[in-house]
């Protein structure tokens, strides 16, 4: 891997976001783009849009979460397919009852006639000093939410092509990205392929194991490979699956896998309280008890918010020794 | 407010054959509101309606007035006082009397239910029991229709209740911003449930806010049809010419208690003024005279229309009482539409 | 239970709220009441409240969620200490921003110089045809977010002491009435105590078992309660436990009880994905493992949205038939 | 909109002793917010700022003007471009600059940082990182002081671009509905990071929205402290008289880029012209000038308060980097306030 990082041109984040929704923009006149700084290209993920596009279909929006949400409801209710860049995650709040009875509602309390082909990005904003109102990692809640789906890809190809799937989709996605992979973490090589599409739904298996399973979420899929490959040298085979898509799960992998290893821990940078993690946790213990063999363990960002200071903000997120004492714990109950 | 019957000529709108058909449907559309909510309230009586339905009798003219100022291409969304837009908008009555039951035939296959009517098929983009909720989805379908280059509208229908909500701020200048073709229609019937318009607006009229985003705001007669259907299509051109929303609010009466059958202990609107309203505002019987006035109609049309629109009415109910229940399994589908990317 | 029911003189649910806020504004004049219809009463659970305390401690809101919740963030940061009445839990979503970003995290945030004594009222308004825009139970969203309380009675009674004792906390406290048990389940006999408190943060055991753990949530503890009942002709002792408070939850009493048992089944009227019942099950098999002698059955709602028909909504929910075959599963695992 | 020094008599506010202490007050908090944000570039370029930080260079006139119309005992929330309103509030420099180090001395106890300052002893209820989302809290604060019946008011400061949340439009009908003393000042510099104030706002002022609440909306320029200081006192008299919330707008200009360091590829401003703005439009230099030309203090004088407030803010920086970071538990303090229910 950190051989081959060397000699392979490498994908970044924003160019897999900027590569797939140019892509698509140029495939299907239907989907628009719609985010705040947009054509200053701010963020770093617009570049070339304006111009290619025009101003028709690539809009700067004003503050206005709700109103951005509903607008796309909307838009895509007649017709077309927007992407909405909310830029960071942690002002999603603002827009959630337009999520919830909008964008999840519409299409099954109208008995089916409505089509809502919207896509939602966000940052993932948290572990670089931006403080509580933020770095928020809100998706557990709209997991609760049925009638989204939610992709949070951990390397850049991977982005690129469920971010292209998310954009055919026919249901409102919401795109959760990991801002701590934008730099060299997220890289993988360059997708060749015209059209890299990854399902939405499948799962990644980033390394075959025996002795525990270990699932990683975001930047928790990175800290479990760092952990398995520790772990390693101490004789403990971990396998780790990056989920890719939370809704739906890929229940069949993440199943199939501890029912082989016996044992689970889950990374999840969200908040430990009804996190993804406590999902996957309260699903394996009820469909496969009998292949258990000891706790399961969580990994996740401690209760409270993210504070300021640098002095005392890395200690509540997952790291690669809480991955890895975990995985003890849970080899030894 | 009582408007007085005109006598004499009729307005320009209906001096000609075509006009004249104008405003038959006009008093069928009203009346098809009218009647289909007086056969809910018998349902309610009957104990055959699964829920409460908010109705808008009283506010007929408000309604039948801005969706006639669009066409079936347009678009629409509203709120749960909901039977009365789809139904201006021309939707089927069978459709919307199985969804009040819950019936597989329903327009939402019983899924919706009273708040939650949406017929597609003429630009009923669907209700919603959130109140306020839907008002930035008809921003949305305006924008789809600029994106697009067609030269559809939006009619957005909210309450003077709803006019407190962000999200109406939010929408409209956002359709401000883009010279969005949509129409903001108020039906300010005094209420928010118990609280009064003038407890919960800050300014007497809500279309004083049109100014806040360069769009004008027009206050008219919610109980006269034809001044509704005037304030709006003058709306709907101004946005069909691309020169961006405009906000309409008509004033108009609820007649009947917020929800049919909610009974409110403590009284807040004087009752004995209410008993009048069917007298004095009603916007049917007030139609009805000036249709007659003008010699656009005559007793005996009007008679014979009310007594086809009431069969409809029948034939509607008949047909949701005798459809079937969705199958169990119905509450499992739709919450995704079908795509490649499924799961496994 | 029923026999007592015919003899005791039993509190009402709206009597309850009634109760206590009438009670809690007499002792303290910080406390105020806004919501909507509060006036008119169209709820019910106000009677008296403007008579008494007038017009300045009781107002009717406009239709604002988000700007009602920052109001009394606002209000309660400057000495105030707010109850709002925001009807029905459907509401909650237009107002996310406004808990999360300042009611959970002002106090934080600032350093702890804010103080956020507000409680939010809410009904969970399902089983009754109101269909999908006001029939949510979105109470495990807000678990997800620190800084929040929330308490979530399924008795009367305890609706009057955890009401009051929310008032009394000087944390934001969101408090969640299921609204069906208004009727005659919910009730319990009347206080006699002139100050009725129920501590926040403790679980009421319902029912005392030795064979399965029953958590059961707001309508769930009566389900779990009559589940019990009829099981425990078969010869199974299942102990029934009712958190009553969501955060901060009673792990003590519910771990304690699983380490007895060996079984767990959690009966929650939430969508299930991501709901409190999914986090007791990942936290007591992350706890108890060792003492874990089947697997941890969620009883949920299915993860749908709330069709209005009568021939449809009714399935979607937990029933006492689907705890019946839930613990059966747990016994067998 | 450069205004050229006036000559000749002070204006009357300047023209005794205290008036005079006035003037001289007002320039020392504009002085306080430029070197203590002048200060923040140094600490940005040496590496010693742990995040961004939102200048408001060029708009203290703004801030300042505001804050001293209020008194101490009055309420106080604003947003991202957080350091000028507390400093203007008149909180301490020490506290603040440590907040911004992340130390334990700050005055969030360093877990709020640049864009969260709150000084509760000075009525700063505190900045939102999330724009538009304090707005409604200094409403709350208003409401408070209504209840309690002090004579306190409420300052709520938010930028053009937040103009266009929901939260705004919510937040002034309950004020206006209750007549709330909350005076919502909006700072429009022009910008919404790189959106233009015109492309955000669909009509060309934001004071025209509020006759939409009955209430006053006042444009003013925002680089004229005593300006900003004459419309936000009419606007607290009138507040503290009980006749209700105000919107006073600020015309200003944002010097430097949205946050200090951030490099934003496609230019959305001619820095050419924003390159003459310290020259023409820097609300510090057009006090000073008019200060001497009035006669209200000298050139030494505001020499000397310069330097004053340079070793003022020296000493914070000093402080800042001297004091400790809070230790690991600190984390996890204040999620809740303590309670007699806490859980076992
Ligand atoms: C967001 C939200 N808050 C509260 C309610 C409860 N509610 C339903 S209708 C209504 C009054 C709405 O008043 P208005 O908008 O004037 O419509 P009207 O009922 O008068 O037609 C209220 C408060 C709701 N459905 N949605
Ligand atoms: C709800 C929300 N949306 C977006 C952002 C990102 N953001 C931070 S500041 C800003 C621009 C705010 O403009 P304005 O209100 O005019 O304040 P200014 O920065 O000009 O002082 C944006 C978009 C945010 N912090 N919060
Ligand atoms: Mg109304
Ligand atoms: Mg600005």
């Amino acid at each position: 891997m950190t051989a081959a990082r060397t000699r392979v041109k490498q994908l970044g984040f924003l160019q897999a976001i900027n590569r797939a929704q140019n892509e698509e923009m140029a495939r299907d006149e239907r989907v628009i783009l719609m985010g705040q700084d947009l054509r200053a290209n701010v963020f770093g993920a617009a570049a070339g849009a304006l111009e290619t596009f025009g101003p028709s279909r690539v809009r700067d929006l004003p503050l206005a979460e709700a109103g951005s949400i509903g607008v796309a409801a909307g838009a895509a209710m007649a017709g077309l397919r927007p992407i909405i860049d909310l830029t960071v995650a942690s002002f999603v709040f603002g827009a959630m009852d337009q999520f919830v009875s909008q964008l999840a509602k519409a299409r099954y309390m109208f008995g089916g006639q409505a089509t809502l082909p919207v896509v939602v990005r966000s940052a993932l904003y948290y572990h670089g000093g931006t403080a509580g109102h933020h770095a928020d990692r809100p998706y557990p809640m709209f997991m609760n939410v049925p009638g989204l789906k939610i992709i949070l890809p951990s390397t850049a190809p991977d982005l690129l092509g469920l971010l292209k799937s998310a954009i055919r989709d026919d249901n409102p996605v919401l795109c959760f990205e990991d801002a701590n992979l934008w730099g060299r973490k997220g890289r993988g090589p360059i997708p060749t392929a015209e059209d890299h599409l990854v399902p939405l739904g499948r799962a990644a298996v980033r390394r075959p194991g025996t002795d525990v399973t270990v699932v990683g979420i975001g930047l928790g899929a990175f800290l479990a490979e760092q952990a398995a490959e520790e772990l390693s040298a101490d004789g403990v085979s971990a396998e780790v699956i990056d989920p890719r898509t939370l809704v739906p799960m890929d229940w069949p992998t993440i199943l199939e896998s501890v029912t082989r290893t016996g044992r689970l821990v889950v990374v999840d940078p969200a908040n430990r309280t009804c996190s993804a993690a406590s999902e996957i946790a309260a699903r394996v213990v009820e469909e496969c008890f009998a292949s258990l063999r000891g706790p399961v363990i969580r990994v996740t960002t401690d209760d409270t918010h993210v504070p300021f200071s640098p002095a005392l903000e890395k200690q509540i997120y997952p790291n690669k020794d809480k991955v890895i004492a975990a995985v003890r714990r849970a080899l030894a109950g | 407010m009582t408007v007085s019957a005109d006598t004499g000529a009729p307005p320009a709108e209906f001096s000609d054959a075509p006009g004249r058909q104008l405003a038959l449907e006009m008093m069928r559309r009203m009346q098809r509101v009218r009647l289909f909510e007086e056969a809910t309230i018998a349902l309610f009586h009957a104990g055959e309606l699964p829920a409460m339905v908010h109705l808008s009798i009283g506010q007929e003219a408000a309604v039948v007035g801005a969706c006639l100022a669009t066409g079936n291409a347009d678009y629409m969304t509203g709120n749960h006082r909901s039977h009365g837009h789809p139904i201006a908008k021309g939707a089927n009555l069978d459709a919307l009397m199985a969804e009040l039951l819950g019936k597989a035939t329903g327009v939402c296959g019983g899924k919706g239910g009273s708040m939650h009517l949406a017929d597609f098929s003429v630009g009923s983009l669907g209700e919603s029991g959130i109140v306020g909720s839907a008002i930035p989805v008809a921003t949305g379908a305006g924008l789809a229709a600029q994106v697009r280059g067609t030269d559809q509208v939006a009619l957005c229908f909210f309450g003077d209740g709803a006019a407190s909500e962000g999200v109406l701020h939010e929408s409209m200048n956002m359709a401000g911003i883009w010279k969005l073709p949509v129409i903001y229609f108020c039906e300010n019937n005094g209420y928010a449930v118990s609280l009064t318009s003038e407890e919960s607006l800050s300014v007497p009229d809500v279309a004083t806010r049109a100014a806040g985003y360069s769009m004008p705001g027009t206050v008219v007669d919610g109980q006269d049809v034809l001044a509704v259907y005037r304030a709006t299509r003058e709306a709907v051109a101004r946005a069909r010419a691309g020169d961006g929303p405009s906000l309409v609010e008509a004033k108009t009466y609820r007649f009947h208690e917020h929800a049919y059958g909610l009974v409110v202990s403590r009284p807040y609107r004087d009752q004995s003024v209410v008993d009048t309203w069917f007298d004095t505002v009603d916007p049917v019987t007030l139609f009805h005279d000036r249709l007659i006035a003008w010699g656009v109609a005559t007793e005996e049309e009007l008679v014979a229309l009310h007594s086809s629109v009431k069969s409809e009415v029948d034939e509607a109910v008949e047909f949701a009482r005798r459809s079937p229940f969705p199958p169990p399994e119905a509450a499992y589908a739709d919450v995704y539409a079908p795509s490649p990317e499924e799961t496994r």
